[in-house]
């Protein structure tokens, strides 16, 4: 039987070693699996290679991970965000290393890792600093530069509806990375708000198919980032 | 012993049989046109697979009586199928990163000609002046993790399929894990073909008298 | 205002001309825009090159256009499709171009020319005669061949439902190559069985966005290749 | 001559009413944070402009009231948003493939700096130790057909930010096409700046003058 439901956010994040690569959904606070990322906190892995869009806001989620010394580095398009406090320190101390992408190409490595393509050339970054290095080609007289493919051991994302498949509906702008990261990851690992029987999506609707899902764990009232922050939580 | 024409070995429903005890539980299947479309018959019912057809399904049941039938509901074969609870649609770049992506676990074809390096022909016989067609089997071979063929292992003309090298032209190279045959199943493994299993009757040197390579034992 | 509706299958092709390069949706006769098609033989422009996964069926749609000599050269994966019987008498006769391409890499270089990515990498068709003359490149040890986006003046695609905006919704397995060939043509027809008012469509659901599709021509009752055929029609 | 400080020539809201002039009816505009946000108040009446917000939005519509905030809905900026009729949601793949692929018509971004040439530096003034974030402005510039910069003239240290050549670090080169300034409009044609408008009160000595490269008239 085809059942990727799993009954704790601990065993939704078992298995994930040191070292681990881990792509992890959200744009901000939009689709940030923050319960997910309190799981991989406690789970307690380190050295790892996190692909995130941002470096999380205050001392909770993404923020917290770094602010528990368990990022080695980060791969992200846009780490100067409001209330990114942790962060900006770490990188300052030379404790976290940066790669940093141009979010749509963040996007498209995400994709083409996913999707069995190696490298693929695009107009983005020429002629400036994150495009130095690159290999540059010239295509019906116009300049692109080679960009790679990005896969991961794990990824972390949150939706918000999902059935025993792994098939994923999500909300609203909170969509945003997860569909690529659940492409291209070995293991991906999504929290969703409800459960619903098989058949109850309907199939014109699946956002992502369950077939790039292989973990759902329910936790029917996510917390927002935001909500914590207000709070001045600190995790754990 | 008997000719292969009077149906020694396993008849084409055996051999989907056969193959079918080889698909795991929990697992995401492609099933190519003819004989390997047979396969999902014949699946223990305490499995469960779920079917990709490439033009856009996930989640493809079997074909519909006549009056339920929905032209715009097919699989890759042009057939009329259905779409079980738990399916999906979406469009060809989808289907494609799904099947280049590495996350199709199993595909079953047919073959013309398979190599003991695992090279597969299944596309073309390079004849001048027929229409080649490819379709989705070149993506299929270079992404899906394991490609498992079924045919019969010698031509109507009763050459070998299974050689050391292929004459036709190719669909990949060193694709094929596993060889399902009227006479046995074979494996592909670094140093050639490998026998895994005789269908009832037939003997190891027969089945090697009618293969164009070495079959290791 | 936006509105990408048009009035008539005839203002849906207008502006084509000979030499363009078309897009044509459909998987065998799912999705085929069989409607559209037949406008644009009425239309009459020539020395077309199409791209479309087969080359038609009878004497009508894709098929037709190739018997009433419009199809300079067409890019497909799978020609030899049942009850296809002009194609090949055409190609036997050296009266029509052919460029054989694997549905995957086709559909790779479709989405690829409506993303803005000029070329990629693929690892199909490696060591195979169709990836015989093209760039080779090694990533991590496995070879892959380097293929080109494709771009279009126009396409042709069927949809379920619409609204002005162009947001589409398709039905079951003819959505196929709707969706991408929308976004690489620099002008996208759509034929839809109904049209819906704004907001009828729930944004989660949208298949394509609206920023891809130009024009929509509402075909309340498309007539399916099949029936066509059955009945013998030639058309025109 | 006032002082610029002294608030002659166009306000904020002038400038952006001003940019908001020049969006056609039936365009696809993405405006990034700060100033270009504004512009949207300022569309005629009769135009019907759709906005892409590039975190996964088509058809975004203005900021809630605080009681109808909706955290799962927000802008590139991370502000609350709303969705119009008509509007669709995306992932980040399909997102930039509208930016990159051309088919977003204009974005109104602000700046830095901008070259003669249509150079723009506006995600790093290059200073070791500050924390980049280029987020999806060189996405932008590389795939909109049309990059409206708006911007104060000069720096709020009274430096050009219209030079020869950008001393920043870019963001794309040979990008903008117009640049909506406190001062004037000014294109970016392929002999370097050319003025288009001057705000009320403001010469075009004026602007030369604070301008570290020739405009055009």
């Amino acid at each position: 039987m085809i059942d990727k439901r799993v009954a704790s956010l601990e065993a939704a994040v078992s298995g994930i070693v040191d070292g681990a690569t881990i792509m992890i959904g959200g744009f901000a606070a939009a689709g940030s699996p923050v319960e997910l990322i309190h799981a991989l906190i406690d789970q307690g892995s380190t050295n790892l290679i996190i692909v995130n869009n941002n470096t999380g806001s205050g001392h909770i989620g993404m923020a917290a991970l770094i602010e528990n010394d368990r990022v080695k580095k980060i791969i992200t398009s846009y780490p100067r965000t409001a209330n990114s406090v942790v962060f900006p320190e770490y990188y300052k101390d030379g404790k976290i290393e940066l790669e940093i992408v141009p979010q749509g190409t963040l996007a498209e490595r995400i994709r083409a890792g996913g999707a069995g393509i190696p490298a693929f050339y695009t107009p983005t970054a020429v002629g400036t600093p994150l495009g130095e290095g690159k290999e540059v080609r010239s295509f019906d007289g116009k300049e692109y530069i080679l960009e790679y493919g990005i896969t991961a051991d794990f990824a972390l994302i949150k939706c918000k509806t999902s059935d025993r498949y792994g098939n994923l509906l999500f909300d609203k702008t909170g969509r945003n990375f997860g569909p690529i990261m659940a492409m291209a990851a070995k293991t991906t690992c999504a929290q969703t708000s409800e459960m619903v029987e098989l058949g109850e999506i309907d199939p014109e609707h699946v956002v992502t198919p369950g077939i790039f899902v292989n973990r759902v764990v329910t936790v029917p009232k996510p917390v927002h980032e935001s909500v914590y922050i207000e709070q001045g939580r600190v995790y754990p | 012993m008997k000719n292969q024409d009077e149906t020694i070995g396993w008849s084409r429903t055996e051999m989907a049989w056969r193959a079918a005890q080889d698909i795991p539980d929990s697992t995401y299947v492609n099933l190519g046109v003819g004989m390997p479309v047979m396969v999902a018959q014949y699946i223990p019912k305490d499995r469960e697979v779920i079917y990709h057809t490439e033009n856009g399904l996930l989640g493809m049941g079997p074909v519909p009586p006549k009056e339920s039938i929905d032209l715009e509901l097919i699989n890759a074969g042009n057939e009329p199928v259905t779409a079980l609870p738990g399916s999906c649609y979406f469009h060809q770049g989808d289907s494609f990163a799904m099947i280049r992506g590495g996350h199709i676990d199993i595909c079953v074809l047919g073959a013309m000609q398979v190599a003991e390096n695992g090279d597969l022909a299944n596309w073309s016989t390079g004849v001048p002046g027929t229409v080649p067609s490819v379709g989705g089997a070149m993506d299929l071979v270079a992404g899906v993790k394991r490609i498992f063929v079924i045919t019969q292992h010698c031509t109507k003309f009763k050459e070998p399929k299974l050689l050391q090298e292929c004459s036709y032209p190719l669909t990949g190279k060193k694709v094929v894990s596993r060889v399902y045959t009227d006479l046995a199943v074979i494996d592909v493994i670094d140093k050639g073909f490998k026998l895994v299993e005789l269908a009832p009757g037939i003997t190891f040197d027969y089945v090697q008298s009618k293969t164009g390579a070495t079959i290791h034992q």
